[in-house]
């Protein structure tokens, strides 16, 4: 029990520390980040529940003190074109905890899976109508504007898949989706 | 021209979150075997990191033979460091991937160090420590690796914070008399003054500040006579902010 | 520290920040139901003025992170000849100021309280102690994390020359499951979460 | 019908990573002051932990006057635990934060917490150390801290491991006297024999086993010879995996 209190905390601070790499701002108002590393990574490696508990936790620690990139906190990124990513963010890292915990497959190709459809898909399905609604837009323009994302998503992806098996090999008992 | 050798403080101060720990060190240190005492919170922890560069002094100087200690490829093969927290020093998940860092960092090749690791290890009868993850091992099991991969990389001079504190007595004893036929210079950290005993000279430390300087015996008398007394008294009465 | 708050102490410190939160959220929804946001623009200007040009100066500079999202979204909208951009920017400023103005004069804890209290219909969820808790071991692992990387940092550095650069990420997230590990067990040591 | 009192260990084994750590213990521990010696890896961490109620033990039962160790709330009170690391049971950023917790955890209410705080504080001259962030202390002003935020909760029992480890002398001396004269069972966890010389009672484990068992004088005695004798060998001739 206080092992997830833990465990679910200490995720939510990692997507906060990741929020202090450098964010790559693009036209639309959406910057790239590395927190949506950290989004996939509480889904693979803390699963379904527990990483969308993660995810919450950092939002709600968000309105409390600055958590994403550049100092900024949830009260500011929900005024932003940001906010159907923020809103996803949860739900993403719940699909991809529910993949990475509910597959047969190896732990690597499971949490690729989870961190693609969980990462991109699910996230990019909440994402783009938030962009269109907030910036008054049409769909399929934003849907090509977050084209733009896809190439570091892939890669972070990667990293996340990588990491949790790293994670998995190395402290075993850690890996709380697949316990 | 030669250049001094040894380690050199020039008036090194240092000062961290607004509070001064060291003030205006003066110290040249060249003899083979030296201790530093002093209490907790004395500043011993403090001292080592910045002659070992990993802190930079406030004011003042320090060189390592000459170099500047923040210069890390030359300081490599000068100075090793034992931390004082296991914790703090341990950076791979595997015995082996541990010990051999150091060794492909001074440019093994990763079969030359492996061989060396493997030579090590059985020496010590903990072969099977090979594979074992560190972080399962117990803590003093994780103090003794980090001295290992110390020695095994073979600097110049060695910086030791609290060695012993955590050793069993077989391993203290073992280390005591390896330590004593290294050719290296030893620099030992210690609140016990039992454990620099044999050094060629003693320094105390005090509230950042050099107390005592000298051969071992009297400086390591007035230390523990020093204790003694304070260890009758129920507080620390006077313990600065 | 990882902190807004503002050290100028104001009036505004002393309202309940349950107080300002909920009327930043109803502000909010003002901004957005809105078409005409620049009106809203006197009154947060005025609030932020009526705590002194100290106070006032410190919202501006906290308004930089906006900066580069601004411009982007200026130009952007110049080049599609789209007046939405003016009211996208102008209600997002409003929005982003009076957050800070919320987050500035509320002190840590308090907001902790606040965001308790508002949590306590999800009670059967999670109790309101267990989420305070959970926020507060969010918020110090965050700088223990950073702690982490710069220990690592620095055994990395103490027996190699060059900087490690991303290769400590690896031994930053290990060490910080660690820690994660010891604050749990360190926790069950002194009664827990129950 | 009566509770047994004391901790008593029935048969109790524990296997971490597959690989058994303590095997088949049958103990009644209820003397006032009993020590735990053993080498570096012996088992006598894990043994705390299981007392503690913090793993499990793989089969076997453990009892805390009866009670499952697990329960933490009803161990409250009767078991307080000084953790060997102080890094691994700091939680809070300051000092009075941490020493608050446990009375906090108790059911005291802040107030009456924060006046308990600063009432040791500065019993101990360390008042101020309050408001410091626990990370800036030194290592052994840390591990003072944590025995300070145990004894201030004053459990029936208090396990303590390696409580003298890295505590210079002055502070181990007060240590020792302040321990002594606690009303409270103390078990000491320790490689250091001196340290449990005046117990009631002291266990030698030995690769997650009981070696010895009984008073002080010819426990340590054994112990003591030993450790000479091995310490004299060039390395641990036999290691089990
Ligand atoms: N970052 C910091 N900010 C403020 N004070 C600090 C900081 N780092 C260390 N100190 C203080 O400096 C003093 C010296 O610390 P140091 O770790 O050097 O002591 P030490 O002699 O090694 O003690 P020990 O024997 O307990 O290891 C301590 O009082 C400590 O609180
Ligand atoms: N999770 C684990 N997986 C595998 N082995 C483990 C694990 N935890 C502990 N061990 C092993 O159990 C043994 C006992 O460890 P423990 O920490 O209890 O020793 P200790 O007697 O406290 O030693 P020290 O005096 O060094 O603190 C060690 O050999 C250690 O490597
Ligand atoms: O505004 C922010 O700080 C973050 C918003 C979310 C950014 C999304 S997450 C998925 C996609 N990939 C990125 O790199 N950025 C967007
Ligand atoms: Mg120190
Ligand atoms: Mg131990």
């Amino acid at each position: 029990m206080e092992k997830n209190l833990t465990h679910i905390a200490l995720f939510a601070a990692l997507i906060a520390v990741l929020g202090l790499v450098p964010k790559i701002d693009l036209a639309a108002g959406v910057p790239i980040t590395a927190q949506s590393m950290g989004i996939m990574l509480c889904g693979t490696v803390l699963g379904a529940k527990r990483g969308a508990l993660a995810v919450l936790l950092f939002l709600v620690v968000g309105l409390i003190v600055p958590v994403f990139p550049g100092f900024v906190t949830t009260w500011q990124k929900i005024q932003s074109p940001s906010i159907g990513y923020i809103i996803g963010f949860p739900i993403a890292a719940f699909v991809a905890g529910l993949i990475t915990q509910n597959t047969k497959l190896a732990l690597f190709p499971a949490a690729f899976a989870g961190a693609i459809l969980g990462g991109i898909v699910v996230m990019y399905a909440f994402g783009i109508p938030g962009m269109a609604i907030m910036l008054g837009k049409p769909l399929p323009d934003m849907a090509l504007a977050s084209a733009a994302f896809l190439p570091g998503d892939l890669i972070k992806a990667t990293l996340a898949a990588l990491i949790t098996k790293s994670i998995a090999q190395m402290r075993p008992e850690a890996l709380l989706s697949r316990s | 021209m030669t250049t001094p050798q040894g380690i050199t403080l020039t008036n090194a101060s240092v000062t961290l979150g607004g509070k001064s720990i060291l003030s205006n060190l003066c110290l040249t240190l060249t003899e083979p075997r030296i201790g530093i005492i002093g209490r907790n919170g004395s500043g011993k922890t403090t001292l080592l990191r910045l002659i070992a560069g990993l802190i930079p002094p406030t004011s003042g100087a320090v060189t390592i033979d000459g170099l500047n200690p923040t210069d890390r490829k030359a300081l490599l093969p000068r100075l090793g460091i034992l931390f004082q927290n296991p914790d703090h020093q341990i950076l791979f998940p595997t015995v082996a991937e541990e010990l051999a860092f150091g060794l492909r960092q001074q440019g093994q090749t990763e079969a030359a160090a492996a061989a060396a690791v493997t030579h090590l290890l059985s020496q010590e009868s903990r072969a099977h420590w090979a594979k074992a993850l560190t972080h399962t091992l117990s803590q003093g099991q994780r103090h003794y690796l980090c001295l290992l991969s110390i020695l095994l990389m073979q600097p110049e001079t060695i910086l030791l914070d609290e060695p012993f504190a955590g050793l069993d007595l077989p391993t203290q004893i073992r280390l005591a008399r390896r330590l004593a036929a290294l050719p290296q210079r030893l620099i030992t950290i210690t609140h016990d003054p039992e454990a620099v005993a044999l050094c060629d000279r003693v320094l105390w430390l005090d509230q950042g500040q050099i107390r005592a300087d000298g051969p071992p015996g009297p400086t390591l008398q007035a230390f523990t006579a020093e204790m003694a007394k304070l260890g009758e008294q129920d507080a620390d009465t006077h313990l600065p902010d | 520290m990882l902190t807004l708050t503002s050290p100028i102490e104001t009036y505004a410190h002393r309202i309940p920040a349950s107080v300002k939160m909920a009327a930043f959220v109803a502000l909010t929804v003002l901004l957005f139901a809105t078409p005409q946001p620049w009106l809203l623009a006197p009154p947060v200007a005025a609030l932020i003025l009526s705590c002194g040009p100290k106070f006032a100066l410190q919202s501006l500079k906290n308004l930089r992170p906006l900066i580069p999202l601004i411009l982007i979204l200026a130009l952007w909208h110049l080049w599609l000849r789209d007046p939405l951009g003016i009211t996208l920017i102008t209600r997002m400023i409003i929005g982003v100021a009076a957050a800070n103005f919320v987050t500035m004069t509320s002190k840590l804890t308090e907001m902790t309280r606040t965001v308790e209290t508002f949590a306590r219909p999800f009670s059967p969820i999670i109790a309101p102690k267990t989420l305070a808790l959970a926020i507060g071991l969010t918020i110090r692992f965050i700088p223990t994390m950073l702690m982490r990387a710069e220990q690592i940092t620095e055994s990395w550095r103490a027996r190699s020359p060059k900087r490690p650069g991303w290769r400590i990420f690896l031994p930053t997230t290990l060490a910080a499951l660690d820690d994660a590990t010891h604050t749990a067990e360190a926790l069950r040591a002194r009664g827990g979460l129950g």
